[in-house]
């Protein structure tokens, strides 16, 4: 079962550039985003949420988001996906780029959770 | 529902103001984009049961509403439909089932200043059967005073303080369109 | 004297996303952005980031960015110019949310302060 | 410092391989942008003093390089310029104003794994008068088995165990070109 990594954000922009800012350290991780409702109407929506999830090519999913509408569509579309999807509550960019370097660098997904973990925001 | 929509349509502008001093201007928008989606396929795939309308209901608001509103008004109605399906057919038990659902989506509470500060209030008044538009006004205006625990509105604080919830008014507008439709 | 906000990213797209997030609560703050050496490569310059802050029509700027080297580059701006900034070591996208929020709202400078210590995070 | 750009391009791909396992593989590409301009602007304003130079290697390289490398060479040749300035001309004492601008500007120690752990050796050898090409070669060497704390490498924290740093490299063809051009 391999572990990707799923970014979703009100704007599309943001979620587009921290694909660019992950792909730079993670070029070998399945990395997934989705920005907004359009690529100029800002939001999110559970749909593009679960459609991004069932596409994505890994079973073990890490989530990040950034404002929390976006974890409220993220937790319905977990809870109608088969997959095993742990959303974070950590900065979208800071988190992901942890995440994604870590990943990149084969750490136990243990040792990624205590990173994460001391990146915890209330959001 | 139409008539849910009509009101919605009609205090689009208000509600996006009301979105603005605490929020970021979009509750109109995203009300009154997830509702034209709802009656557009209301209108298409003509329903013939309440559970088939519940549930074109809960899939556009889902899906195209855009904002918080939009998974709570979504998990709303899925929760009155899961409520519906389990044999309850009162609306007291059905709004109950809504509410619940929105608390388990979002995690407010009565007095965080959110759309629960309308929905609490109704199902309790259904309990003792009275519901009246009165009611839902006041329990509108009584958000005004609260300071916001939860949503975008809790990023200012106390400067949440003084201004009507957003969501709290378009439940609001659900309820009295219920109201309105009942008495027909 | 004014305060404003000052966005540095390592991309040119989270820069420009991050904008756009932030107008939607706060349409009369002064936010500028910058993003990546060029829209295309990655990183951040120093004299982006001074011609930034000396074209900023506020005084007082509250800076945000995403990573280490982001922060050095505004540290040396920040010695070269005669604006007071400060530099948070919060979530870029979290923090400069919360920040433009509270200032759209007129809220106090040290209560926007405690907020953002909320949010610290060590980067 | 044309022998230095020289050395850049030449590992320019070497530098971003060091670059990947415990970075964002840019350090080639990052050095060798800048020294690009750098050796232009050297052959456009052709200097007459090494204050002029200082300025000149200074400038480019903060606006330049783009990553974090570009602060502290910047501030390691700000620093150089500034002791040379206050009227110190050994290259001891010069480097050693380096150093202190790059640990001002990153808050690295030794031992972080970073450019540092060239610098502060290189310093040290100076003050012995036994600079050799060998002391440099070894400084990076012993990067290899330290544990990132400083930079992009710090997040994959026990991984950047076993891999040279890039930086501590990219310093280390800087006095290479220093004792080659000494020679000369
Ligand atoms: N966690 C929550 N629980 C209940 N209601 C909430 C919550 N968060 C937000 N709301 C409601 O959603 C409304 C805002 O909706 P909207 O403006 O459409 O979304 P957004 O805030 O994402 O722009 C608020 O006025 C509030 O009533
Ligand atoms: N805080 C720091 N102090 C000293 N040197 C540092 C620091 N951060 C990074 N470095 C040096 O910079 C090098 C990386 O440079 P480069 O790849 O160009 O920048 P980036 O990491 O932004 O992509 C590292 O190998 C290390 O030697
Ligand atoms: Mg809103
Ligand atoms: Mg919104
Ligand atoms: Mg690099
Ligand atoms: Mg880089």
């Amino acid at each position: 079962m391999t572990t990707g990594i799923i970014i979703v954000s009100h704007v599309y922009e943001i979620a587009k550039g921290i694909n660019r800012l992950l792909q730079e350290v993670a070029s070998d991780v399945n990395i997934e985003v989705v920005g907004g409702i359009s690529e100029v109407e800002i939001g999110t929506s559970f749909d593009n949420i679960l459609q991004l999830i069932e596409q994505h090519p890994s079973d073990n999913l890490l989530a990040f988001y950034d404002l929390g509408s976006a974890k409220m569509n993220l937790e319905m579309a977990r809870e109608l996906s088969e997959k095993s999807i742990t959303i974070y509550d950590v900065p979208i960019v800071e988190g992901s780029y942890t995440a994604a370097a870590l990943l990149q660098a084969d750490v136990a997904n243990n040792v990624i959770e205590q990173q994460l973990k001391e990146l915890h925001i209330y959001k | 529902m139409e008539l849910f929509n009509e009101k919605i349509q009609q205090e689009k502008d208000y509600l996006t103001q009301l979105d603005t001093p605490i929020g970021d201007s979009d509750h109109g928008n995203n009300m009154s984009r997830g509702m034209t989606y709802v009656v557009e396929a209301i209108d298409t795939q003509s329903p013939d049961s309440l559970e088939a309308l519940l549930k074109i209901v809960t899939a556009n608001l889902l899906s195209k509403v855009g904002g918080a509103s939009g998974p709570l008004y979504g998990s709303a109605f899925m929760g009155m439909l899961k409520t519906y399906q389990e044999g309850e057919s009162s609306w007291r038990k059905i709004l109950q089932g809504g509410l619940e659902s929105i608390q388990k989506r979002g995690k407010a509470e009565v007095g965080d200043k959110t759309m629960i500060d309308v929905w609490a209030p109704v199902v309790l008044a259904l309990e003792n059967d009275g519901l009246t538009d009165e009611v839902i006004d006041e329990a509108v205006e009584a958000t005004k005073p609260l300071k916001a625990k939860k949503g975008r509105a809790s990023y200012v604080g106390e400067r949440s303080i003084g201004h009507i919830d957003p969501g709290a008014y378009s439940s609001a507008l659900l309820f009295h369109a219920m109201l309105e439709a009942e008495a027909e």
